[in-house]
């Protein structure tokens, strides 16, 4: 145990602030899961040009060919969350797409499309879950039939953020109808323009449509599309999945709401008194902070084991479910501290941080339970971390 | 000893559930929520036809004369609706006039109220919930001044029950000259709130002080646990029948042990609740000496546990329990803005304990 | 809605109230689960003399013979608790053998075993579970095989309180072993002084033995000691079971525990305040309060249902789930709230209310868990009060 | 940066645990529990030949010169055990005389301590859990007067450090005249309390004032934090175990999903603990100004988490769980104790918002 930073680190993170320092004026903050602007896109090349962003891709694809360094990563981290900095895009294509590639996809795939997806130049949207594919992914019923060098895609897709945005969908799609259910699926790129395509905005109880459905008729896609191999797709797509978890849980954003509900409590009143004067409020915030701190130590503890190339084990495992779980239970709070404050939601002169702590909350749950995620976690957690039996197979009736 | 509605209680809730399967749909409260200038006149009107309005005015002032327990079992049926209806003044109006108000104030407004030609809305959160955000209403020379924010129905009615900072009610008119009023939008799209901004306002006063609006704040609580419990309701059938109905896994999701606990959990938790709720209604008028504690415990526990059933419900629901298209979000959103109406639980459950002189 | 009493039942309250201060100098405590002693035979004679035990037993088997009136026995049970006056009998052999004997036991058997029973003359153990067959009752193994006009029962009972007391008990066995699992048990009553019985106290975590395993070799019980026919053991027991479940969630213990714990905070203090004027605690009582209260008024509505003949439905269900979390949740905050003095558990001058609250907290966590009775509740309220369909059968592997 | 257990920490503490599997043995608890005049000598014989009284003592003292972080880890195989050991004094009483102690007083009791010769306990509970029952020590002429109560490990050893009313420290010999002691016994038997009673005893004072005691404090809820994580890892192993084992319904119970989910969830709440509590004993010494308010979330958050978790191994057990036969009535015992010793949650919490300025 020894938080210290060796002096190379320590110089590294000079260096991080040095660049942070000069470059004040170009920051330009990427668009989320939306089409990126020019400046937006400009920022990106600097970053991954100075290894700040695509730090570990080969520069034969566009990246800065660093070899990984956890801390380094770390450090990146934090010091452009103390500069109020813009990170490096974190879309679906550079988090989801691009490792893929980069572990199953073709010399050509790769060099085709690694570089303008880091840069921004190229969108992707992802195409796993279906209305009767969610927790249950492998039973995905969206076909693609041969005809000649092509495939025939038709059927649906759900839960697709950035489609009406994207140029491209990494699909999965049932290439072998006759093959057991996860063997008969493959992993395509194709473009989202091409004709059979139909996107409708999915709006969520948030009030915006973060997602989209899709639907595909007869859309034409040249078989070499396939990435990984024809009927790899499950396989592909899990190694895919593994790095969506990694993507969740990040305790710098959920100490930065945190920071906020305290400025919350401290200067919102009612009746005069401060809210955090409220001792049973003050206990709630007290029980979530010693979460907070559970969660951070936790993030330090995997992180020392993925330097070590060690696993993380179960601390690796929880983090989902409990991550997401307190950045849901700080947003009740602050609603409830708030009291009838903390329903409002749209613009006024009453709103408090343009209503994201109802935001918060809602989306927050979503991200527990979307797709049985909490239920899921709890069967990964006691079958692969506790080693208890998987549920039996049930009898043919 | 018969703790149990009566037939005529069951009949008029289902009546009144039957009125607004037709009047407020969902598609019809979907338009409602969409359209800020939507101000439900249809769904209204259909309740006036109903009798509605009248509920709790005595026949005398061409009422239904009937009780809080029955104004609740109303209650309970808009929440399970989600009807875009401004119920609270419609039960809280008349009930000011009848404890505070003038013979004369009385044949003034109580007929109208009756028949739904004029709405009221009351104001009473400061008072109540506590002042935020700087509001708060201040009364000198017969004449208001302050705000008062959050008050349901309050945009559009005719005439207004102010709680002042002292806790005594006054009367405004709707149109009275120094009077305005913006629309506050919560989550909950299917009633709006108003702040109210009185810039020396004539008032008529009330008679009776902090003794009235205690019996206000009860009722209040109380409808407002009837409108929740009808909410909750409603999530625990849809979270069981999207149970009985998806499939995961080669199976329907509900024969999961997992989602069967969480099912039995909800309802476990919710149906000793709607005992609570009747008890508290029919305190308020058989029993006012336990009214404003079992109030207290209905409004803040059905606050805590809704919020645990509209979380559940969501999470058997999957993803689809947090798209628009099912509609879950409403009932949601609804318990969401009843928690804090009238006081979070936390507040209310510090109220429950000063009320019953345990701590000062 | 009217929880007015007619002037009938008042009067019956007023000949209640009469009967006990009339009596007072005779009030003697059954020992719960013990043998009674005869001041407390004597105090129970006299009850059911005068309708206020067995009161719905017929005249013919040693009871009172009235009918069933549900408002009367609850004014009698609030009068005696108002009273603090010692109630009827309640031990396993009359709330569950007894209500078993009535509906499917033999002329004979009526006769021979309810009266003395009702009396406390004869003291009754339950062997039902089994080390194997706790939830899953129906798989237990305790076999019973014919000699002649007799069984011989060989096996082991688990969880039988008041075995060491108990003059006879009431028992499953297995007298099928080729029928189908739930149609080969026997239900049958033997004497506990019947050679090859070997008791063995269970002492649990409150460190008393409430409990005892009973060893049973080759004990030779006659064939005529079936109760409800050779084989329908299952169903006798589960229409017992039911009885069992009335017993369990009490609202006047429960209001009584209640009350002891508000006395506690008010007068309890810590560094010289009160602890009900620590916020965090009062909010948490309050909380419980209106637990308290829910409980209560749905227990008024399941009388009044039992009253006009209606099922009581789900409201009647989730009694047993609901009432022993609430009276757990009563001494955890009892603890809580005591602090460092709320876990002294032995005499001692610092010890509050004899170590009941540390008691409770244990004891009432068996009564939520023991036999997986809590999992068991929620399978039971989902399919039956819900509809939701059973566990699937699984594939024979 | 480095956030994990050096080699020696690991090999030291699985050393620890060892000894205690053949010195302190699941038989050997029980006949320690069922025996008021059992001292467990034997097993403080074999910690004193591991080493464990000097643990903290500085190395010039015949110590072995490690961290609280090497306590904590020791404190957690102790709970793992649920070991007869009076822990906490073994490392208060060293710290108090380093922090606050004359050299002489450290050279007169730190070889000693240290060579398991005398053994020490440390009554600061009123000062830092509050005063109940009337206790509380005050100083006047160097002589104490009063009661300290929940004293564990007090009732045989030789040398008393004891806060007095005003959080001032003291130093008192066990044998000194006017002191007497009465055995406290709570629901964990396996540590016994004492109640110390001074009527006009000498005492030495120790240099310092509430900042050494704050530090006391500290260093406590951390050896409580880990002893009810090393306890918190059994019951989730027993729990996983039985349910791996046991039949129900033709199918182990760990094929339930219910069991299955209750499982997860135990560990899915302790493993993040591990973390909180190393890093509360790194701070300790590494970043003494952090460690105040982890220290208190150490303490405070496994209370609640070993709450849950005692729960629902004993859930997972059914019945069996509550048996003695079974045992794990002693980790469930031993957590309760932790929770409440040095104050329950909800105070440490309070204190926690205190030491942040967030509260007055």
């Amino acid at each position: 145990m020894d938080l210290r930073l060796t002096p190379d680190m320590e110089s590294f993170r000079d260096e991080v602030r040095g660049f942070l320092v000069a470059h004040q004026d170009r920051y330009a903050p990427g668009a989320g899961a939306d089409r990126p602007r020019e400046a937006a896109m400009e920022w990106q090349a600097l970053l991954i040009d100075n290894g700040y962003a695509a730090r570990t891709i080969p520069q034969a694809y566009g990246g800065y060919g660093a070899q990984p360094d956890i801390l380094k990563s770390r450090i990146i981290a934090e010091e452009f969350t103390a500069a109020g900095a813009p990170r490096g895009f974190a879309n679906q294509g550079i988090s989801m797409l691009v490792p893929t590639l980069l572990e199953v996809g073709s010399e050509e795939q790769k060099t085709r499309w690694i570089s303008p997806t880091l840069r921004g130049e190229t969108v992707w949207c992802q195409g796993y879950s279906e209305p009767g594919a969610g927790s249950d992914l492998a039973n995905l019923q969206t076909k693609a039939v041969e005809d000649g060098e092509d495939f025939l895609i038709s059927g649906q897709k759900i839960w697709t953020s950035t489609a009406a945005q994207a140029d491209m969908i990494f699909c999965l799609v049932r290439t072998e109808p006759q093959a057991p259910k996860h063997d008969g699926i493959s992993y395509i790129l194709f473009p989202m323009t091409t004709p059979g395509i139909e996107v409708r905005p999915l709006k969520t109880m948030t009030g915006s449509a973060e997602f989209n459905e899709v639907f595909f008729t007869d859309v034409r896609v040249p078989q070499s599309a396939v990435v990984g191999g024809r009927g790899r797709g499950w396989f592909v797509a899990n190694a895919t999945l593994k790095h969506e978890r990694g993507m969740l849980g990040d305790p710098n954003a959920t100490e930065a709401r945190f920071a906020a509900l305290i400025d919350l409590m401290k200067s919102e009143t009612v009746d005069g008194q401060r809210l955090i004067d409220n001792p049973v409020m003050a206990d709630r915030l007290m029980a979530l902070q010693a979460r907070l701190m559970t969660m951070k130590f936790n993030g330090l503890r995997t992180l020392t084991a993925s330097m070590t190339g060690e696993s993380a084990g179960m601390a690796g495992m929880v983090v989902k479910l409990q991550g997401c779980e307190l950045n849901h239970q700080i947003a009740a709070l602050a609603i409830d501290a708030l009291g009838e404050l903390g329903v409002l939601y749209e613009d006024g002169p009453h709103l408090r941080a343009k209503g994201s702590w109802q935001r918060n909350y809602m989306f927050d749950l979503g991200l527990i339970i979307g797709g049985g995620t909490a239920q899921i976690q709890k069967n990964i957690i006691s079958e692969r971390g506790l080693g208890l039996p998987r549920e039996p197979k049930l009898a043919v009736v | 000893m018969d703790f149990s509605l009566t037939e005529d209680q069951r009949m008029m809730q289902e009546s009144l559930s039957r009125t607004l399967a037709e009047a407020a749909s969902l598609d019809r409260v979907r338009k409602f929520a969409g359209d800020p200038t939507d101000r439900g006149a249809d769904v209204w009107a259909a309740l006036t036809d109903f009798g509605l309005p009248g509920i709790v005015i005595s026949e005398e002032y061409g009422g239904l004369g009937l009780t809080l327990l029955d104004a609740a079992l109303m209650s309970e049926a808009l929440g399970r609706a989600v009807a875009p209806v401004p119920f609270m003044g419609t039960v809280l109006a008349p009930l000011a006039l009848r404890l505070a108000g003038s013979a004369e104030q009385q044949s003034k407004w109580l007929p109208k109220l009756a028949s739904g030609e004029v709405t009221a809305a009351v104001a009473i959160s400061e008072a109540v919930a506590g002042a935020r955000d700087g509001a708060g209403v201040t009364a000198s020379g017969g004449k208001l001044s302050g705000k008062a924010l959050f008050v349901p129905g309050g945009l559009g009615a005719d005439l207004l029950i102010v709680a002042d900072t002292g806790g005594a009610l006054h009367l405004v008119e709707g149109g009275a000259a120094g009077l305005t009023r913006e629309i506050m939008t919560g989550i909950d799209l299917t009633r709006r709130m108003a702040e109210l901004t009185f810039d020396k306002v004539a008032a008529e006063p009330l008679t009776g002080g902090k003794d009235v609006l205690a019996r206000l704040r009860d009722a209040g609580w109380v409808l407002l646990a009837a409108d929740t419990l009808g909410a909750c309701d409603v999530m625990i059938e849809k979270a069981v029948a999207y149970a009985k109905e998806r499939k995961q896994f080669g199976r329907v999701i509900g024969s999961f042990q997992a989602v069967k606990h969480l099912c039995a959990e909800m309802a476990a938790e919710l149906e000793p609740c709607r005992s609570l709720v009747w008890y508290a209604g029919y305190a308020f008028d058989a029993a006012p000496d336990e009214s404003s504690l079992v109030a207290a415990h209905a409004k803040a526990h059905l606050s805590e546990v809704s919020r645990f059933i509209a979380r559940t419900s969501t999470e058997v629901h999957g993803g689809m329990g947090i798209t628009d298209l099912l509609g879950l979000h409403f009932w949601f959103k609804r318990v969401g803005l009843n928690r804090q109406l009238l006081g979070g639980p936390e507040r209310v459950r510090a109220l429950a304990a000063q009320m019953q002189g345990l701590t000062a």
